[in-house]
Parts: C-alpha cells; structure tokens; sequence
C-alpha cells in the first residue's frame, strides 16, 4: 500500500519533503516537478500570484488524483504539494513528486497528474501585475471569456 | 427546503459573500439550485455556466439530489498549478 | 545563452544545487529527474553499483546532448550530475534538471536527455550482487551477449 | 605508425590494461585500429564489433582517419545514468 503525501501549506513549499516523501529502495525513478511563478509571461510583468483554494475538497481530489495514479502506473510513491496565498516570482505553487521502478511510469504518471491537478482540484489563481491590477486567472477555453 | 451553497473566487467576489442561503423546493437536484442561484445573485449568471459544483466535497452533475445538510459548492473554474 | 551544468562527482548528488542551477524567473516549469539505485529488480537483489566514466569525453557528451536540448526546446536551464565509483540502494547515480516557460518543454526534454545519456555517455556501471559476484551492466540489445 | 588506444569498462578488463599500444600504417582508418586491437588481444574479438570508437572524445565512425596523435577511445555498450 503505497501512502501519498498530500499537503496544502500557506508557506514555502518544501521540495525535499516531497522527495523524501516518495523515495523507495525499488524505485529507480525519482521526479520531481516544480511549478513556480513566472515573472514574465511574453511582455507582461508578473508581481505575484495569490492563490485560494476549497478547504478540504481540494485534498480530497489531490487524494484521489494520486490514487488513481499508483494503481494506473504501479507507482512507488506520490506527493502532491500545494501552497496558497501569496507566491511570489520564482517561487513553487505546486510540487508533484512520483517514483517507480522504471522512468517511463514516472514521466507518464508526473504529467497526467500535473494535468489533472490543473483541470479539476478546486484552486484558484488571482494575478497582481506590475500596475497593481489584480484579476483571476482562467483558462479562456473553460469559460470563453478573456 | 433551505440550503447553503459555498461560493469560491470570482463566484465569492461577484456575489459578496463566501456563502448564500437559497429557498428550493424538497427533492430539488443541483440544476435547481443554479437557477435559485441566478435569480438571487443575477451578476452570477454569466459565470454559473462555467462553473462546476460538488455536493459534500465531491464533484456531481445536474441531476444530483441536494438536501438540507449538503454541502453544495460552486466551484468556478479551476487555475491550480 | 543558457549555461548548462555539468557535473561528473564521487561524492553525493546535491540535487538542490542542480535545481537552483535551472532556477530562472521565467521559468514555470522545474522538472528534477533523480536516477537511483535499486535494491530489488524482480526477485535479484543488488548490493550496490559501481560506475566509471571516460574522464573528459564524458563532460563533452553531456553538454553536447544539453546545448541539443536547449535548441530544440528553448529550454531556461540545464543540469546533469553523474555520480562515478560506488552507489548503493536508495541514492542517485543521476540527476537531470531542466526548465522552461511551460511544464510541456521540460518533460520533453527531460525525458529526452535521459534517453540520449542512456544511449551515448560513456558511463558503465557494474553491479555486485547479494552473493558478492560482480558484473558488468550492458544492455541486451547492444551486445546480444546476456 | 604507433597509436594509443584507451581501453574502458569490460575492454579494459579484458585486456588487463588500460592502453593498449598498436602499430597500425600511416593513413590509417579507425577500422584498421579495430582489426590490430582484435590482433594484439584476440579475447577483445567478441566485445569488438559491440564498441563504438572516439577520437579526441569525439564518436567516430569505422573510416575516420586516426594519427600518432590521435587519442582513441575503445568504448564499451555504455550503461549510465
């Protein structure tokens, strides 16, 4: 029975933790994904990112994603890090750790989680540019609205 | 029947309230409450579409059955990562 | 210019040099692959692995194969740490950092780079087993010996 | 002509050296390195046709032109990483 760490934390994420959190004497494939606050997005200057989330629910579903992922791809170990609030450039909102024995398994369960994180946990994204506007990030595909 | 639904992010920020009681009829399903939701809170109605809800922390469709004691969310979409 | 690092050492991998080697503030994406030694692979138990390089050449490979990856996807960073003499259960061998703007790029070429220094850096590794005995690590399909 | 050839991984133990010297004639090809190699150490026959070869830590194929000068590697089915 392979236990995923699942955290939601209002501080900096703690990268090694996820590491450490899915290493395994059978497990030759370690990755560890980072997802951090880009400062530039093409021209447009990024100060911070605030992010919210649903207490609770978004846990459940990170649960469920990482389960999913350790019986579709026999994993050694997951861990999914979220932090909300304020994250300022160069800094991780999101660390997705797996391992397995083989790497393919590791590169194929990273990406389908980080996906899934991204299309169904309930957290939200406001950014705050360099003139001080603040507005909610959306995906235009989901909400048709710019 | 009364029931709360939780509001999250730009569906928090138009309605101005983290939570909103609404009137439904009993037996009413999610599909219900969105329509009590937009003759309440009327700003909502172009963001209602896009939304997904969850009923006790997980994700249901339209036709699921709410009740008093649900917790109903309505879960704008998503910009995790 | 985007300058990789690459790193031939005896000694641990420090994998947190390796991702702040690719830190950069438009970056979104931090993609660290940790290659470990296995204690178990099936039912044959490994004490531990032993790895030699060709001193010199070895380096070359790595950085030819990064400047290959940068090119192609854009990449903001590079990092490559390969650990040579003695590796037991549980630590890396390897490790292979890459970021860029979008998580796309980094598992591409994350996934890429690992192949390529599979295929091409000279780096052997024998394995010493349970019993003691020793043998050198080739794969089937280049040799056709077993 | 005398050139150096470094020996690496199972060449290397199968040979007992590291470096192996030959004498090979001037022009000479990397494939002409590999038929002495596999004169001078015959138990190398059976690793020969599986090695790649470099020249200056360079990869080389079986025509390319070595020189007294030439460092030449005898480069084992690699298994890093």
């Amino acid at each position: 029975m392979v236990k995923p760490l699942i955290q939601i934390t209002k501080f900096e994420i703690d990268k090694n933790a996820a590491l450490a959190a899915v290493a395994d004497h059978n497990a030759g494939s370690n990755l560890l994904f980072l997802g951090t606050t880009r400062q530039f997005t093409d021209e447009s200057e990024t100060l911070e990112l605030r992010y919210e989330c649903y207490p609770g629910m978004a846990e459940r579903e990170m649960t469920r994603l990482s389960s999913a992922a350790i019986a579709q791809w026999n994993l050694s170990g997951v861990a999914i890090i979220h932090r909300i609030g304020i994250v300022p450039p160069g800094q991780a909102s999101l660390a997705v750790a797996v391992s397995s024995p083989h790497r393919q398994a590791s590169f194929q369960a990273g990406s389908w989680l980080i996906d899934e994180i991204k299309r169904v946990v309930p957290v939200w994204k406001q950014e705050i540019d360099r003139q001080g506007n603040t507005h909610w990030i959306h995906p235009v595909e989901k909400t048709g609205l710019s | 029947m009364m029931v709360q639904v939780l509001l999250f992010a730009q569906a928090r920020e138009i309605a101005g309230h983290p939570m909103l009681h609404l009137e439904v009829r009993n037996g009413a399903v999610i599909r219900d409450v969105k329509a009590a939701l937009a003759v309440t809170c009327p700003e909502l109605g172009g963001l209602l579409p896009y939304c997904m809800f969850s009923i006790d922390q997980c994700y249901v469709g339209d036709g699921e059955v709410v009740t008093a004691n649900s917790e109903i969310g309505c879960i704008p979409p998503v910009s995790g990562g």
